[in-house]
This record gives C-alpha cells, structure tokens and sequence, in this order.
C-alpha cells in the first residue's frame, strides 16, 4: 500500500516536526542544540532536571511530554533511530548547567541503551551527576528484565520522577520512586496493521489479514503471538490475564492502567477495550485506582494498541496526580 | 603492498569501506527489516559519509585525533545500535599508544584491538549472538595472527576482511540474543545479521580502497 | 481492505465505547438515561447549561469534551447517525432540571439539524427555555451558511460558552459569545485514505492511490477539490489561502488555528503542516494568538486532516484560556 | 378492495413496508454511499422494525395514538435525516381529525395530507431538490385526486405508490440540494435519492401488506 504523508523531504520530518511543536506550544517548551526539546520555563535551580532521548516517528512520545511536572529535556532521534551519545551529552550538560544532577530515563532498545551507556561514561569523565533508569516493562521479551523493552510504560516514570524532582526531592530519592514505578508496571501490545516507515515508505512488517500480533515491538519488531484476530473483549482478556499473572497482581492492590493507540486504532476501539479491562478487573477484585486512554506513544499509522498496568502505592498515586503541563500530558 | 598506514591511506580505507556500504545499503535494510526495523542501510551510509568526511585532505591532527574524531563523528549519526558501536570502535582505536605519523601493520593492528576493546565494554554480546561482533571480533583476530606472522598490511588486512566475511556468514545459522532481532528467536535462522554483514564490508572496502591509494602511489 | 478493529457486535459499538469512557473518566463524566453523556458534577444550580449532540465514531468528539468549563450534556448518535429528537428532548429535560436554560449546539449536518428542529419544537411546547446554535464553517460547502458543515469549530464553540456559562453569564450573553465564535471561525478538510464504517465494514469513499481531496466531510461525504496528493507545506499553504480569504483576515489580527487528525493522520504530520501554517501567517503578518494539535473529531482510521482559523478578539481569548477539564481537553 | 383501514389494516400496511424495505436495504445503503454516508438502508430497517411494533396486536389505544406513537419510535431510530422526516410524517398524520376507530379513504388521505405538512414543516427541501419528498409529495397528492375521484383505499394507494415510484426515479436526473449529497453537485446525476427509494418501497409495501390483509380478510 503506497504510503500517504503529509511531509517534505523525508530527511527533514524531525526538525520539522520539532518546529512545529514549538511553534504549537511556545509557553511549553523550545527547541535547543539541535534536535533537543527543553521546557520554556526551567524549573527553579537546583531541583533535579529528568532527561530522555528516543527515536522519532512516535509522536507525540517522547517530546510531547517535555512541561512543568514532567520532562525537563527531550534528545530527539532520526526517525525509529536512538539519537547518538553526542547529543545526549550535551542536553545532559544543558540540563546541569548550574550544576543540577540529572535522572536519565532510557527506554530499553539496543540503541537507546548504547547511546544512553556511552553517554554515562562521558557524563561521569566530565564530573556530571547523572543517574540513568532503564524501563524495560514488555512482557513480551520473556523473563530476563535485560529482554524487556520499554513501551508506554516511560510515561508514568517521567510523571512520577517529574512530578518528585518539581516538589525538589533529591537525585537519589526521584530515582527511587523512578525504579519503584518501574519495578512495578508491565506492558503487551498488540498489532492488527502495519505501518509505513515515513523515510523509505516501506511496509515495517506484515501481517495476514484477519492475523493480529501479540508483543509487537514499537518499530515493526516482530511479536511473540500471532493469532486470529479476536474481539475487542477477547483481546482485552488475553492480554490482562498475561500481565496480571507476570506483575503477579493481588486481589485488593491499586492499579494504573493505561490503554494506548499505536496510531490508526481508534479511541472508539481503545475506549471499548478499556470497558472490558475494567471490568474484568472488577471481577478479580482487583482496584482501578487510576486510568488513561489515548495516545501517548505511536508508530505512525499502525493498527494497535499496549495495554499497560501498574501497580500503585500512596506515593506514587500522589505523584501521578500532581500537576503537569505538557503539550500532551495535562493534569490541572 | 603497502607497508604504513598515514593520513591519506586511512582516507583511502574509508572510502573503500564507504564505496562497498553504499552498492549494499538496500540488502543491508533489508536484512535489518526481518529481524528489526529496516534502517540498518540508512544508518550505515550516514556513518560512511562520517569517515570520509573525517578524513578529507582539509583536516588538520594527527592519526589518533583523526580516528577520535571520526568515531565521535560516526556516534553522531543517531542510528542507534550499530552506528554507536562502530564510532566507539574508530574512537576507541585512538586509545592505541600512535605516536607517529604513520602506522606499521603491528601499529594498525594495536589500534584495532583498542578499537575492539572499546567496542565490546558497550555490549555484551559475543560472537554466537548474531550481531556486529560476530565479524568484527574474528576479523581483528585474523589481523593479528597475520601482524604476528609479520605479513604486511594488505595481507593482514585481506586475512581480516576474510575472517569478518567468514564471522558474518556464520551469522546466518544463528538466532539473535542481541539488538530488536532478539525478539524474534527462529525467525531469523537462515539470514545474515546486518550488522556483522556491515563490518565484512567495511574490511572488505578497507583493502580495495588501500588497493586504490597503492595504485595511485606507484603511480605517482 | 477488510476492516480490522477491535470492537465486540457491531451493534454494541456505541453503549460500549461511552461505558468505556465513563469507566476511564469517572471524576469527570457519568452515562444518564440512554447514551446520553453528562457531567460527574454538575455546575452550580442555575447557570447555563451547554448540551450537544452528535453521532458516534468519531472520538474523542463529542462526548469527550463533557467537563468542567465545557460541555454539561452529550446525546451520542449511532456510528455517524444524529440521535433522534427524544433523546436530544430527554438530555434538554435532564440539563433543566431545576428550570436552568440551556444552549444547544448542533453541527450543521442534515440529520442533526433535523433532530435539533424537532427537539426545539418540542422543548418550546414544553416551555423549556433552549436557545439553538449551529456551527457552519466548512468553507467547502460554498457561499451559503446553510451549505456549510460544522466540523471542528464545534470546540472553540464549547469552550467559549463553556467558560462563559461557567462563568455565570446568562443563555442570551452565552449565545452571542457562542454565535461570535461562531460567526469568526472557518474550517477545510483534506483527506488522503478512506475509513472504514465499523458497523458495515465498507470503505465510506474511495481515493486514487496518489490522490487527495480537499473539502471531505465527516462521514465520507465527498469534497470539492480533488487532486494529486501534495507535500505538507504545499497542502497547507493551499487550505490556508482559502481559510483566510474566506474569513478576510487582516494583518495583525489575533487567530486560533486548529490542526485535527482525522485518526490515521500521525502527529508528527500534523505538526509538520501547523509548522507550515505558523511560518505563512508569520509571512502574511497575521498574529498567531492560540494553536491546538491533536484528534478532536476523528472518522475512525481515515487519513488526512481539518485546518481551522479563527478570528479571536479579547473576550473570546479569555473564555478560550479560561480553565477546563474535560477527558480530553484539559486547560489548567 | 379495501375500504377502511383499522389496526389490524394499518398494521399489514406497515409489515408490508417493511418487507420491501428488508428486501432493498442493501441497495438503499449504495445509493446513500454514492452521495452520503452509505447508512440508509440500516436506518430505514431499523424505522420499520419500529412501525411494526407500534401495531403488534397487544398494542392498546386508538389509531390516533398508534399513529403518533409509531412516529416518535420512528424518531427514536437515532438515524439521522431519513428516519427523522419519517417519525415526523407518521406522528404528523395523528394530527387529522381521526374519530372512528377506523379511516375511510377521504379519512386515510386526510390523514397522509397531515404527515405531508408534519414532514414539511422540517425541510425547506421541494420537489426537485433530490430527496425524499420528491417521492413523498407526489403520492399524497396522488392519494388525494384518487379519493376526490372516489377511489376505493386500494386503488388510492396504487395510485400513490405508482406516483412515490416515479418521483423517485425522477430523482436520477436531479443534483442533490440538500442532505450529506448536497455538497456533490453532479456527483449524483444518474443515481436515485436513497430516501426517495425509502418512500417509494414503502407505498409499494402499503399495497401489498393490504393486499395480504385483504386476502385474509377474505378466507375468515
Ligand atoms: N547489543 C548489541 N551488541 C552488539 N551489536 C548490536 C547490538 N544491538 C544491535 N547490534 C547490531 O546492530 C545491528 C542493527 O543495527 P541498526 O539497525 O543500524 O540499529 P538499530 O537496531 O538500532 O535499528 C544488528 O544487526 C546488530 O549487528
Ligand atoms: N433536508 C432534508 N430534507 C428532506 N429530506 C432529506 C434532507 N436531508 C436528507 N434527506 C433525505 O434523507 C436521505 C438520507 O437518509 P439517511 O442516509 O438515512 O440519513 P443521513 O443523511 O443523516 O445519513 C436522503 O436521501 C434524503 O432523501
Ligand atoms: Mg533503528
Ligand atoms: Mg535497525
Ligand atoms: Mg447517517
Ligand atoms: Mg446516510
């Protein structure tokens, strides 16, 4: 299927988009260095400042959730491609330049997690105090943590580091409550339609017609379930009942979950699979602390969604409900 | 045969290496997009331009500098995993004690063992896993034993770009523990990881462009 | 293309999807009477109440603007049918409920005004005190006001009457706030994929491979200006054009300009058509007062988008800017 | 022939419009998709169904009441223009002065002629603009010189059904003015208006529901 776009010249759909979303949001963020996302307003001095960096093409992840309460700085990459340590380093050292320390949010993919590693070594020769967080919540990658890649999941670890650096907790501690969230989320997806590569326009994986995907990674990796496609109950059930089992959820905890659209799912679709979640939460005993349906993270016009949960305590519900004010993330 | 690798054979090197990546770039995508996201060609051409612009007649430094540079340069590619290996490989070979202006086949060798030093601290991966390593970690071996039997650089370098071919070859009975591939267990059997097929490239390049610039220099 | 979406009977699409919306949202939203959306918390006993209605299948439009500062009542249609006037009838009754008086906003679509009329004959003999307006501003529809649909615009037109009800202004200061919103906004659509219909399966048009249509409607409705599909920068100058011819703004006016996805279209294509926009207005001297990017009216996986401008003057800007909390529209 | 039409008449009416709209529904969606947005055919089923449980024989009240009932279900269809026009014109006959417990033809057209100025009060549309009142009119007018000529309620309604059947054929050599087809100027030419279709397979159905009533009648 020839790919449809609404873009220039295919080597300049990261600035561009960069552009715009400045030029959307001017009281929220503003482009610095080259490709690099940074709050309008700078939190106060001192406070710790949380960093990412991340391929593009899934927007409005990861720059869309640079604002007060969140990310102070976003590293854009290429399209689906890690940005190099280079420009990691230098939005660490912007992020330190009146000697703040830093907490370094990096979503396990191969090369998010070189860039990122090799962005610690230079930080450390350079005396910069940074400390990195991997998220790594698909469950998809199997039982070793190191096979886990990080799925919509960075967006409750940017709002609860986000939210306890504003409130002026120390490096350690927005690590700690980084690691907890981390610790205790877990994410699957699911694919029905490929997408084009908005570069090469090419189809980024394929998928029988009435086949879905379960594990389908974010950039067209192949999953680790392919099926008939089911309904949206179905589906729902599938997927929770495997999540519920890894983060082995107990009847009476609290829980955040999180539906999120690849890209040419509906929200009709995700509200609907959201009602099954729900329910079938209900009837395990199990609370619905908190809740988000939307899209947060997508891979351009792929058919989907990742159904994310986690599991909640006093402070990190305090954390999550804090205000925020990115361009795609508002809590008043 | 050449004898010391200066300024202008390094160039030549590299734009071998470039010249052979850019007649495969769209193989090289195309094995990227069975196992992970299809970039792999793309990634590596910006990488190519890197070397060749890092060692352009204009720029002023010595080796060691030119080699930092160019793997910092190749870092900045933001292609994700192979463009940070292979620019902390370049940069790690400048770790190597280069104090002249020219490096003997011993010299080249010290600076590609630097080079795979540097590169393995940022992975665990070994050869077995289908990635780069499984080329690049034969090939600096095979520089070696040449280097000690005291071959020159041109049969130093063929017996490495030979191993790289081998190690990457290879790759295509593996299953991938590395990288977006490893998701994928089976799926990948029977084809060559991009990465590794990307080094014996380079190698390869490395000695037609040194054929190239030993041209020239009789030549000349 | 055979449909692939996540949904359970096709005839349960719509109760599901607001059961789901309401489970997500349950400080902000609660289901009444049948498919009828309304606030969790009512506003204070005697203020304005605004109520809309709409078909379905085009999320988060419209019910997911029922909040604080916006929207007190959505009657949800089927898959894009406008509801019958008894339910509209019944939402009217509900939002009156201690003899409030209420603004009714219908988009101008054949079946909704037909509801609309029948319910505003209805609420008259019943002596309810409903004042109508309907939003027209798709400039495809040529000269004539009643030619042109109501796309987009419906949301500056909830929020400012939103604010301004919330505000404690009486129905008649709400609807001429509503109607001067109203009056100054213009709005062009471009579609580049068709949808297809949840409940049938069917695509709801057809398009060459490399073409475009400019001036599609909500359900498939065929455009005006079909052509061969253009770059980013160049479909915008093109809809822009008309958009500021038709709304004959001058130098150094304020605008609103929206950019809406119609669902397939990605974000980092809409931020790279509003980058476009931004720079042409810049260019012209017009003054880029306020911007949103995002999905505010969707027709299921169609690909494309709605460029909306609007004339803003203070009043307009402080009810615009004024806070509100809805699923899917939050102002701090 | 039929000479007045009760509530076990009016109910054969209506389940005959039913069974031609079920049997035609498909073709009324493809008409609508041309220029609309290809739902009719689903929202005149759902309308019939409505007509028909307004009249199950456990239905208590007079024909007034039935009449003004089985418009507002209609209304309730939630499907948009169509089923709107419809539920205004079936509550709008409930407005005729209806005493008897059953309508004679000049009662019957009476009836009609009340739904017609329901329906009109809700359209600016007329004949010619390519909607249903291009079938809707010219039947009640039918209707209406076939009772002045002292036809039977049979015959009346052929007449009507004959005059709905042609004004909706007339439909395909008309640009739409109003309704989703508005915005298509000629895109329409040579199709015919959906909702007019709708009214024309309902005054067909109105005869053969009677028919069969008829026939019954008949053999008890
Ligand atoms: N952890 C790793 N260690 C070594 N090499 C790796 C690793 N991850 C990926 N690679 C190499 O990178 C190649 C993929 O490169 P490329 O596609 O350019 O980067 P990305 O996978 O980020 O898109 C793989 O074929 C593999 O050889
Ligand atoms: N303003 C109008 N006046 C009279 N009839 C109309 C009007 N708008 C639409 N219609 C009729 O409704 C038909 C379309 O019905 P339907 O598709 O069920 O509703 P919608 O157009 O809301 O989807 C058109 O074919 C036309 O006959
Ligand atoms: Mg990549
Ligand atoms: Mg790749
Ligand atoms: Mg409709
Ligand atoms: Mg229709």
């Amino acid at each position: 299927m020839k790919m449809k776009k609404f873009i220039n010249q295919p080597q300049r759909i990261v600035p561009e988009l960069l552009e715009g979303l400045a030029l959307a949001f001017p009281d929220k963020l503003r482009l610095v260095g080259s490709n690099i996302v940074a709050r309008a307003v700078p939190k106060a001095a001192g406070k710790v400042r949380v960093v990412t960096l991340g391929g593009s093409g899934h927007e409005p992840g990861l720059s869309g959730f640079v604002g007060q309460g969140m990310l102070d700085f976003s590293v854009a990459g290429e399209i689906f491609a890690a940005p190099g340590a280079p420009r990691c380093l230098e939005a660490i050292r912007m992020a330190a330049e009146r000697g703040e320390s830093v907490l370094f949010v990096v979503l396990n993919h191969a090369g998010d997690v070189m860039s990122a590693n090799i962005t610690m070594d230079m930080a450390a020769s350079q005396g910069l105090n940074v400390k990195m967080i991997l998220t790594h919540e698909d469950i998809s990658g199997g039982p070793n943590p190191e096979d886990r890649r990080g799925l919509v999941g960075f967006l409750p670890v940017y709002k609860v580091s986000g939210a306890a650096a504003e409130e002026g907790r120390s490096l350690q501690e927005c690590l700690e409550i980084a690691e907890r969230m981390e610790r205790n989320m877990r994410t699957l997806a699911v694919a029905v339609r490929t997408a084009t590569h908005p570069s090469t326009g090419h189809a980024i994986f394929d998928l029988g017609e009435d086949e879905m995907e379960v594990g389908m990674g974010q950039h067209g990796e192949a999953g680790t379930m392919r099926m008939q496609l089911k309904t949206a109950d179905e589906t729902a059930d599938i997927m929770l009942d495997l999540l519920l089992k890894d983060l082995d959820v107990k009847r009476g905890e609290d829980l955040l979950v999180i539906v999120n659209g690849a890209g040419a799912t509906t929200l009709m679709e995700l509200l609907i699979v959201f009602r099954r979640v729900s329910h079938a939460l209900k009837e395990k005993g199990i609370n619905l602390a908190r809740s988000r349906v939307g899209e947060y993270i997508t891979t351009q016009e792929q058919a989907g969604f990742q159904l994310m949960i986690a599991r909640m305590d006093p402070e990190l519900l305090r954390y999550w409900d804090a205000p925020a004010d990115a361009p795609y993330f508002v809590t008043p | 045969m050449t004898e010391t690798i200066g300024k202008n054979e390094l160039a030549r090197m590299f734009a071998g290496a470039a010249a052979r990546i850019r007649s495969e770039h769209e193989q090289l995508s195309e094995l990227d997009s069975i196992g992970g996201d299809g970039d792999h060609g793309a990634t590596m051409l910006r990488a190519m331009t890197r070397l060749e612009e890092a060692t352009i007649p204009e720029r002023t430094g010595d080796l060691k500098t030119i080699l930092r540079e160019a793997g910092w340069s190749v870092l900045g590619v933001d292609g994700g995993a192979s463009s940070s290996m292979l620019g902390i490989f370049f940069s790690g070979m400048s770790d190597a004690p280069i104090t002249s202006a020219s490096l003997d086949c011993a010299g080249l060798t010290a600076a590609f063992e630097a080079g795979l030093k540097a590169a393995s601290k940022q992975t665990r991966a070994v050869p077995g896993d289908k990635t780069m390593m499984d080329a690049l970690i034969p090939a600096v071996q095979a520089l070696r034993s040449a280097a000690d039997r005291g071959g020159c650089i041109t049969e130093a370098l063929e017996a490495a770009a030979n191993a790289a071919r081998a190690g990457a070859e290879s790759t295509k009975n593996l299953t991938a523990h590395y990288g977006r591939a490893k998701h994928l267990g089976e799926k990948t059997l029977g084809y060559q990881d991009p990465g590794a097929m990307s080094v014996a490239l380079i190698f390869e390049g490395f000695c037609s462009g040194l054929a190239e610039s030993k041209g020239e220099t009789d030549n000349g």
